[in-house]
Parts: C-alpha cells; structure tokens; sequence
C-alpha cells in the first residue's frame, strides 16, 4: 500500500490534510469534539469573529430550502476578547490549524481586529469575511465593491503577519475581478464561497421568514455556483483557493480539488452528519488510493486540462 | 455526552389518526438521559428534506434500553418517518439539550430574575408539592417521559392537564393512568367532543386561581405557552416549559434556533440557543414575543 | 362562491390568469398539448428565437443537480422563419396569449429579430432574454452590464410596438440596477429571473459535465434567490414583474406574488410534472377562495407590508 | 400518444442481484406501445433526486394490459425505485418516443445517406430474414419487447446474443426461450463464467463474417452500440440501436437529450432528441463521437 501525500500548503500554512471546517458551521470547535477528532481535521475555521461582542440577527435565523439552507444568523459572536481568554485556549489544545474568520462593519474595524489576532499565539492565519455590510458606503457588502474588498484586505494585510485568507461572496457580477483585485491588494489565499443570496416567505404570515429578511443559502443547491466560482477562479487567479459551497461528500470535495481548490471547507454538512468532515477525509484517501494518485495536489485544477 | 449512532426501529405504531409512536434502541443509555432532552435525526437519506428534524424522548423502558419518541405528521419529514418499518435504520444524535428540572422548582431563579414575590415559594410548605403538568396537543410527548421520572419521586401531588383538537388527539390517556394511580388526568377538547371545552390553559388557570398548584411543566404550541407564562407570572410561580425553534446542527454550533431570554441587565436580553440552553427554560426566563 | 378575479395586466396586455410556461422549458407548446389544454394557461412563452436556426450546444446539455438540474442547450432553435411559417400558424389556433423569447449576440441582431417579430400576427409579447453572450463585447453577457442591457431593450423597443417584457440574470451584483436601467430604457414590464450560472464536475472523466462547461441551473433549488431578486427589484422598481425560479407548486406561486411578482413562469416544474401549470392555477384559485380573497392582485407584494 | 397517469405496480421482483422487474399496469394500451419506446417516471417524491427517469418498456402482457420494466440500480433513483413495493403508485408518463421498426429495415434509409452498397439489401432473398438481437447487460429490456413482437412475423430467423459481467447479469434467459422454439440464444459473458469469453460484439462479428446475417437491432453501452454500428457498416448492414441520453423534460420540448445524427449534406449532423425522434435510430444515422 503506498502511502498518500495528503498535505496541503497554502500561503505558506502546511495543513495534514485538505478537509477544514467552514466558518459559522463549526461553532469555536467545541461542540463537535464530541463526535470528530479535532486533530484530524486539516484545520478548524471558528464562526465569525468581531470586535467586541455582537447580539446577532432577530430570530428566526434559519429556514430548510430544496436541498439548501437559508441563515441570517447576523455574525452573533463574544467578540475577540473572550475570543482570546475563552476559546483560543481551548482550542489550543489539540493539534489543530486555526483559522480565524473576521468580519466588520468598517475599515478600521476590520483593521483593528487583525492587529489584535495577530497578538496572540495559536492562530495559523485569518479568514476574512468581506460579506458584511459597509456601514460607511451604505450598507452595501465590501465583497460587491472590488474597491472596498480591496481596502478591506490592505486593511488586514497592513495589520498582520499572518497569512491572509479572503473570502469571496458569490453575488457579484465577475467573482474573479473581486479575486483578482484583492490577490493585488495582497491576498495570500481565497476561501470561495460564502452563501448567496436569497429570502424565503412564510405563507401564512405573508412575510418573510428570516428576522433579517434576507439569508444566505448554503448547502448541496449552491454547490453548482460554487463550483463555478472556483472554476472561474482559478483560471484567472494563481492563488491557492480553498473551496466549499455544498460538500457533503468526498466526491464533492474531489470535484472542487478537480475544478482548483487546493482544500476544502465543510459547512452546512456538519448539520446533517457531524462527522462528515472524517468522512469525506477518508473518502478523498481511498479515491487517492484506488486511482493510485500518490499526491493529493497532484489532481488539483485537473479538470482544467483537456 | 451525546452519541451519534446508527440504531434500528424496533416499532412503529400510529397511536391515533396522524400520530407515531417511534421506538428504537438508542445510542444513549437512556437512564442518563432527562425528559426534555431531543433526538435529531433525519427522516430521508436524500437531500430534500436535508435537515435533521427534533424530537423529544417521550418515553424510555430502562430495562431494554429502550426509548420512544411520539410525533405528529405536519410535513414531509414527518410524512416520511412514517413510512418507515421497523429495522429500518436511523442515524440518531442525542440525547440533546438541556431537560426538566426535577422538583421542587424554583432554585434555578436568580432573585434578581425572578418575578416579584418569588421569596414566598421558599417558604411553601415542603410537603406534598402540588405539580401540575401542562401539554398542547403533541405536547405531551417530553412531559411523558417527565411523569416517568416524576412518578416515583415523593411527596408530589401530580395534576396533567391536555388539551387536544379534539377526542381522537388526547394522546397517551390510558398511559398515564397506568403510570400511577395518583396522577390526576384532566382533559381538554377545542371541539368539546370530550373533557373540558375550550382551551388547556383554562384549566390551568381555574386550578390556579384557586391555589391548587405550587409549579408548572408546560410544553404546547407557542401561544399556549405564553398564556402558561401570563398565568404564572400572574400567580408569582414557576415552571418550566419546553420550546421549539428551526434547529440547524443540534449541538449548539450554528446558532440559529435562538429564543430571546433574560439578560443581565433590566429589559435586556440576550440570545440563547434553544438546542443547548434549552430547549426547556424557566418560563419566566423566556422573553415572549408577539 | 365568489367569483375570483385571476386576471393580471401586465405592460397593457391582459392575461386571464397569471401561469405563464417559462421560454425553453415548453418548447413551442405542440409537446406538452397531450397533456395540458393550453387554452388555460396565462401565456406561453416560447423557446428562445433567434434571427437565423441555430445548431445548439454539444451535448451533454443537461445534468441534475440537488434539487435542481443545470443546462446549457445553446438556443438550438429553428430561426424565426419557421417561427412564422410553421409554429406560429399552429399556436394561433390556441386562445393564448403567445410570448416570443428572443436572443442574439449583437444588438442589431437583436433589433432585427424585433422588427421581424414586430410584422407578424398573434404575437402578444416579446420577452428579451438578455442573459446571451456580446460578441461585439468579448462574450460577457449582455445582461451583466446595465449599459448592454439598456441597449438592447432600446434597440427592441425602438423596432416593435408590442409590450417589451426584459429577462434579466441573477448574475449580477444588483439586479435592482439592471431593472432600473432597463426600465429607463423603456422595457414594459421585467421576468425574474433566468437561470443561475454553475457547473458541474463528472468525477469519472476529470472534465465538466456540460459539452458546453458552464450551465444555467433552475429548478427548486434556486428559489429563495429566484425570490430575493423579485423583492429587490418589486421594492425599487415600478415595472410588473413575472417570477419565476423553482416554481413547482400553488405556494411557491404565491410566495412570489406576495413577494412583487403580477404573474408567475413555470419552467423546470414541467419536466417533473407535465400537469404542473394547471395545477398551480388551481392551485392559486382555491387559495384565494379559501382566503376569500377577492382578486388576485391584492396580493400582490403583500409580503412587503408590515 | 402518450398519457400522463397514476397508476399501481402490481409486482416487483428482483431477478438478479441488483436488477429489477417492475409490472405495472400501465395508463396506455401496450398494444399500441412499441418495442424500444419508453416511459418516464419519478423514483421519489421530493425534490431530490429531481427528474423523472427513463425505462424502456421490457414486456407486455397483452390480456392482462400489464407492462413490464427491467432496471439495474445504478444510483439513487433506481435505489429508491427497488424499494417500492406493490401497490405503491407511480405517475407515468409514456408510452414516448420513437420505437423499432419491424423489420424487414432498410426502408428508412435513403440512398444519399446510406452506407455504400446498401442497394445490395434490397435484392436480398425475401425470406427467410437473418435477425441479430444484441444485448448487452440490462439493455435486454427493449429487446425482450421487441422479440414479444418478432417472435409472432413469418419468416424470420432471429438470434439473440447477449453479453453481461457474469453469468448472474445474463438476464430473462428463461423468458426468451420460453417466447420461442425458433429464437436462437448465445450468450456471452465478460469473466467468462458463462458462454463465450469476451465480448457479445465478438459473437457478433463472427456471424457477420460467416455472412449469416441480414439485419441487427441492439441495446447496451455506448461503447458496444459503437462496435456493432462499425461493424455493420463494414459490412454494409442494416440496423437499429436503442440510445440513452440525459433527459429533461422526456417529450420532445426541453432539447436537453440531443445526439449527433447526419445531416443534409456530406458531413453535416444535426442534434435529435433522443426522447422524441429517437430512442431508437437507424445506426447508420447516428454520428457516433469518441
Ligand atoms: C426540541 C424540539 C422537540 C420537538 N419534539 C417533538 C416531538 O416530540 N413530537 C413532535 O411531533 N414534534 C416535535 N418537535 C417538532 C418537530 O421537530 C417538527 O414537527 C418537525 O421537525 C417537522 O418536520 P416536517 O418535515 O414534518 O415538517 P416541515 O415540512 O419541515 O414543516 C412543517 C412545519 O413544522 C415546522 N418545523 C420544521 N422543522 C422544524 C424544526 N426543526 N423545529 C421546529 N419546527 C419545525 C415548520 O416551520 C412548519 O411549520 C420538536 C421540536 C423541537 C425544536
Ligand atoms: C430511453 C432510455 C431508456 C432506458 N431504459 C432503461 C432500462 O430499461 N433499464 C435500465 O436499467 N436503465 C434504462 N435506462 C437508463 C436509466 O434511465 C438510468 O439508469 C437511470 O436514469 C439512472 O437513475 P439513477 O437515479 O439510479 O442514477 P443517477 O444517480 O442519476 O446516475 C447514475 C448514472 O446513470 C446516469 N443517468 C442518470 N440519469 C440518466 C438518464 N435520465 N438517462 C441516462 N442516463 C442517466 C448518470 O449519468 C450516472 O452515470 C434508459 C435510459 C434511457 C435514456
Ligand atoms: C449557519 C451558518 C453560519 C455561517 N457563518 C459564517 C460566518 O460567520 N462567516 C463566514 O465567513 N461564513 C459563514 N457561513 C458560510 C459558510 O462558512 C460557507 O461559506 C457556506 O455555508 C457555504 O458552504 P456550505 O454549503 O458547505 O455550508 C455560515 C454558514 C452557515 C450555514
Ligand atoms: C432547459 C431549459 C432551457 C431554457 N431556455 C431558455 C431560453 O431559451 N430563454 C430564456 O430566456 N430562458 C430559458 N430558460 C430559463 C427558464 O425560462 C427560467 O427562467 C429558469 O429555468 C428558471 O425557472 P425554473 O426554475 O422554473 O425552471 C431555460 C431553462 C431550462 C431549464
Ligand atoms: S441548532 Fe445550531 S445552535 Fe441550536
Ligand atoms: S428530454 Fe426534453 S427534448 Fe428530450
């Protein structure tokens, strides 16, 4: 039996293997430990971070969709401090990457966060969340100005040592102007995507069902636009993408290796089954095996070539 | 700790025309479970419905290792549970949540928190505890399992008070007659087709006003419940009522099936998660909503 | 029983009920005449009519996907010659309105196929679907830039008489923007929304499925985005909307009424149930009658009230 | 024409490991199905998996107006079909598309397009007809139909020629020797557990080149659909094979199932639509790709 290269670099970050969790689906870690073996995951992104405590959206904050979920959870998090005395050294303790998600409603917000993560030990690199409402332009989402995605991600860059991980919202006209853009302002990685877009109404209210109106769709529905996101990526963009949107298997995740993730995120997933991310790991090592691939990287972008 | 296991039904019925009684070997030792605490499971393998749906342990038989769950077909989850057979299998994650309180209730009140008079229930006599039982409909499912418990504890005078749309959805009777002759049964009917006519909060609030009830277990339809807590609140006592949310994980990780509770601060509030935190509060913890 | 009002008005034409079939999934109404009296329908809105027949997309062009499937069948269409020679004489004998969907890859072409269209009888309507790839522009979609998609609606509207009814993309950062800009432009009336661009990855050859790569994916799958962008544009536009995206059932319908759209498309819903259309029609009927509303338009947008 | 009905299975049997005779009694006469036509039909109810799926018709039984399908689970539609049970319901749509023609073939074919030296086949002895029947695995299904239907024309000697995995996957050998004394079977299997070792193109190219062969339907993979089609233009025969393709809507207005077949002038093709002017093909129409 050859042994199976699973290793994954990117931006300078070596992880064990290419299965990571997706922010907001994973809480800080914690909950699942009961079910999945924190060390053998490739890294753990936490939920969404700011800077100080946030309340999160009015309920309800989720709806089930054909095959997909909506959520408005509204980044409901104990802000960096507890962050830092809390959770960090819980999650110290196993021999896990990582990965923290940040959002902000400002530039500076953004800026600030960066520069107190990037005090603490224990962070392999930061995940930022550009599909946050602008407070300054309107409330309109960094992630569909290029220009303000970019700002954002001078911003974290300008504030940190660590490697930077943007993360990409699928709605917007040209994903891979957004990639382009922020891989010149610095980005050292893509995390593609976070959810789209969408409402749901409640028939016998005749109002929306979310608190917040609107929610974000993840889940196996997504999963075709997040493949084409990366696809798209990929082409235009040397950058290592991480890649989720509707993975719950390992032939999912294989397609998204297939269409140029270099790793994978697992979200919703983890709802349905809480140990799919040990699946789909092991999946992807006996499709390795059984193709007699020996390195993981060596199918990444393959389904690029004719 | 909860597990997350792949167990077989051991038996299906329908109890009454669109309800089951589900019954499976857990993953879980059910002496270490609490009534109140859910299961979450799928009821497809497909990805429509995608979800998990929750279900409190309605009953539990320790010498099998046996549980139980009662539940109602409202959709397509349900709909298709019932199609099930027996041995077909479940990937069940549980026990889950935080469960009733057993009596005398009371103590998880912070002063501070608690309605205006709550020194008075120290002071109660602290023999017999008068319990009265509240279910909506399918309701009675957690509070079942609660009565096993509460059967076999002492100095409890138990009153269980169910209302139901009508005669054939009264779930459960000879059950809880068969439990203990002392519990007391009363029941409720929208159509009046048996019992009281009208709703079970009625009931609750006839045995109250006339000071037959030291504390509450409520679990029903949300409006139900806030009648529940309005009453209690009323009479300065507590109780417990199970709520229910649009769950995500289950496991307190998504935070998506929030209620708004008490915060720290007067009219403040924060957000708890009705799968970790609850699903059963205080009912004077909740902040009812209109 | 109260007499229930169905009828809808949109851009001065009036439909007798608001079930419309979505262009490209009823073909030209001949294939699904076995089983459904198209005598009832709203409208049909025919396959996507170019100036000159069409060959299509290599095949594969069409793959499930959860809940959803995703195609790329290319506008294979036989030319707007045997449109009026031969299927237009045969949809006149139906008492429907029949809407043309009409394509091209360059403005004139556009304005051409208008002024055709324009010079023959029984036509109720022209829908411009304006999600097709700009030639003269490098192959972006005319619909992903508001300038090409003024244009176009220009160029239509300046050589026909009929009602202009404009399709736009979900591709997009604002799709309120584009129905803005389009209803500047002169566009009578909008449909929301066509397919959503995804692909998917056969694992097997390491390529994407589709001959075509990239795909439009419908079905239920894309509803809650289907449904988000008829509340956007409903909020700030004033132009009637017809919904559609994942429409199956009576209650998907109304959520898009409810959420701004006057009539509904049925597309994929067919394929799963060639009855769906008459369904969801008496589906809505029984619904406003157990609700005892009245007419159908006082539902309308009522999601938007508090 | 084709209906879109509810109807019952009446029966579902698994005939060997993995495939599946599903009889229902369909919601058209089957003595106006053809052989090689199809009917259209959802696995599930939810929206996943979402589109119908496509079966030939495999058998009819005429007196009883039941017809017949033979599937192989391949994923999770065919899953979720091999657990339905009699008397479950389906909403079929069919009898579609366009089925075998009876022989004697040839007729279809003009000139301009036809293979060199198809003239030949005209002048063939009228009778008796050399019929090959080749099948591989489960497309067997719309051949079974149409041996139903040959078994009863004069003057035609037929063959069968089947090839699977493994002897287990050798299907309805019983069933065809039953429909005739005439038919003649040879059998072929991939591991060589049954028949010949190989290959069924192989068997048939070897009555070809014995020259014992006057005309060839064939339903299987793509890929053996592609040998007998070369094969039959080497030696400048007719023929029909059965076509699968990825369907939307199943009834001709979608264009999703398109394959390459010739078109008007030299080297041209035009898209048809498997559901509608296929499944079945002259195969010298079909343009086959790599
Ligand atoms: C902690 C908890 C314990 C529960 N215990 C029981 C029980 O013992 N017996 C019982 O019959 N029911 C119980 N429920 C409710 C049960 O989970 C829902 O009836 C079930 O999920 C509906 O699934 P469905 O697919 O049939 O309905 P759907 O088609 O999904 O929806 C039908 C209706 O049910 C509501 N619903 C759907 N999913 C949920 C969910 N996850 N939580 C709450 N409401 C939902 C929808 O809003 C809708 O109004 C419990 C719920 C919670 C939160
Ligand atoms: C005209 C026609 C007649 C057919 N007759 C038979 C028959 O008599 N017996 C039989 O066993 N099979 C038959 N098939 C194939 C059958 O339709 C597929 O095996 C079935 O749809 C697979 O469904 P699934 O959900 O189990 O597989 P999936 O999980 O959907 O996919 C499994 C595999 O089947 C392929 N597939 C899926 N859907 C289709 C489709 N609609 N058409 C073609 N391939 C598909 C996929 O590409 C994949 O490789 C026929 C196909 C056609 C087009
Ligand atoms: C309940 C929930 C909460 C989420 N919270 C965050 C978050 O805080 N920050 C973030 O960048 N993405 C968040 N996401 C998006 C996911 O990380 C992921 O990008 C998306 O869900 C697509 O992947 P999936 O389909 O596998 O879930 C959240 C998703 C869900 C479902
Ligand atoms: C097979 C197929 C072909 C389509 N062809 C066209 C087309 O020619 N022109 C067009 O404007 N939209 C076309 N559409 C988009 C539909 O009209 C509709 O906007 C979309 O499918 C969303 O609705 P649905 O989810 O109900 O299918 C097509 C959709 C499908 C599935
Ligand atoms: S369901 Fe995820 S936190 Fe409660
Ligand atoms: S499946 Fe729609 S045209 Fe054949």
């Amino acid at each position: 039996m050859v042994a199976i290269d699973l290793t994954v670099e990117i931006a300078g970050l070596k992880l064990k293997n290419p299965v990571i969790t997706a922010s907001g689906t994973f809480g800080f870690g914690q909950e699942y430990a009961p079910y999945v073996d924190l060390n053998r995951l490739g890294a753990i992104t936490v939920k969404g971070l700011t800077l100080l405590p946030h309340p999160g959206n009015p309920p309800p904050r989720l709806v089930e969709t054909p095959a997909g979920i909506l959520n408005a959870i509204g980044l409901q998090n104990p802000g960096v401090d507890y962050f830092a005395a809390i959770i960090l050294p819980y999650l110290s303790q196993f021999n896990v990457p990582v990965i923290v998600n940040m959002a902000g409603e400002t530039v500076e917000e953004y800026a600030a966060l960066a520069a107190k993560l990037s005090k603490l030990n224990n962070i392999a690199a930061l995940e930022v969340n550009i599909s946050c409402p602008n407070v300054k332009k309107g409330g309109l989402q960094f992630g569909s100005d290029p220009a303000a995605a970019a700002e954002v991600t001078r911003a974290v860059k300008n504030n940190t040592c660590l490697p930077v991980i943007v993360k990409l919202s699928p709605n917007v006209t040209r994903i891979e102007t957004v990639a382009q853009v922020v891989a010149q302002a610095g980005a050292d990685a893509l995390s593609l995507i976070n959810t789209v877009l969408g409402i749901a109404i409640d028939l016998k209210k005749r109002r929306p069902i979310l608190g917040n109106i609107f929610g974000g769709l993840s889940g196996p529905a997504i999963k075709p636009i997040a493949l084409r996101a990366v696809w798209q990526v990929f082409k235009e963009v040397s950058l290592p993408i991480i890649g989720m949107g509707g993975i719950f298997t390992a032939q999912d995740a294989l397609e998204f290796i297939m269409a140029g993730a270099k790793a994978v995120a697992v979200g919703t997933a983890n709802f349905i089954n809480p140990r799919a991310t040990i699946d789909i790991l092991e999946g992807i090592e006996n499709y390795l095996r059984e193709n007699k691939i020996e390195r993981l990287s060596d199918l990444v972008g393959t389904a690029h070539c004719k | 700790m909860a597990s997350y296991n792949t167990v077989n039904i051991t038996r299906q019925e329908e109890i009454a025309p669109g309800f089951y009684l589900l019954s499976f070997k857990p993953p879980f030792l059910v002496r270490q479970s609490q009534p109140g605490q859910f299961v979450y499971f799928r009821c497809g393998n497909t990805y429509d419905p995608l979800l998990p749906r929750p279900f409190s342990i309605a009953m539990v038989n320790e010498e099998k290792n046996e549980a139980a769950i009662l539940y109602q077909v409202v959709g397509r989850g349900t709909a298709l549970l019932a199609q099930k057979k027996e041995l077909n299998c479940l990937n069940i994650l549980g026990p889950l949540g935080r469960g009733f309180t057993l009596p005398p209730l009371g103590r998880p009140f912070q002063p501070k928190r608690g309605p205006k008079g709550l020194e008075q229930l120290e002071s109660f006599p602290q023999s017999p505890l008068r319990i009265a039982v509240v279910a909506g409909g399918v309701g009675i499912a957690p509070l079942f399992f609660l009565l096993q418990r509460l059967k076999d504890l002492p100095n409890l005078i138990i009153e269980v008070l169910i209302g139901a749309r009508n005669t054939k959805q009264l779930l459960l009777k000879p059950e809880i007659k068969n439990l203990s002759p002392q519990i007391k049964l009363r029941l409720a009917t929208d159509d009046g087709s048996y019992g009281y006519h009208g709703p079970v909060t009625e009931m609750l609030s006839t045995l109250l006003s006339a000071n037959k009830v030291d504390q509450v277990y409520a679990c029903g339809p949300e409006a139900m419940l806030k009648t529940v807590a309005r009453l209690l609140a009323k009479y300065n006592l507590p109780g417990e009522v199970s709520l229910e949310k649009q769950m995500g994980c289950g496991v307190g990780a998504c935070l998506s099936c929030v209620c708004k509770t008490k915060g720290d601060k007067e009219n403040s509030f924060r957000y708890s998660r009705v799968c970790k935190e609850g699903p059963v509060f205080p009912v004077h913890e909740v902040v009812w909503e209109d």
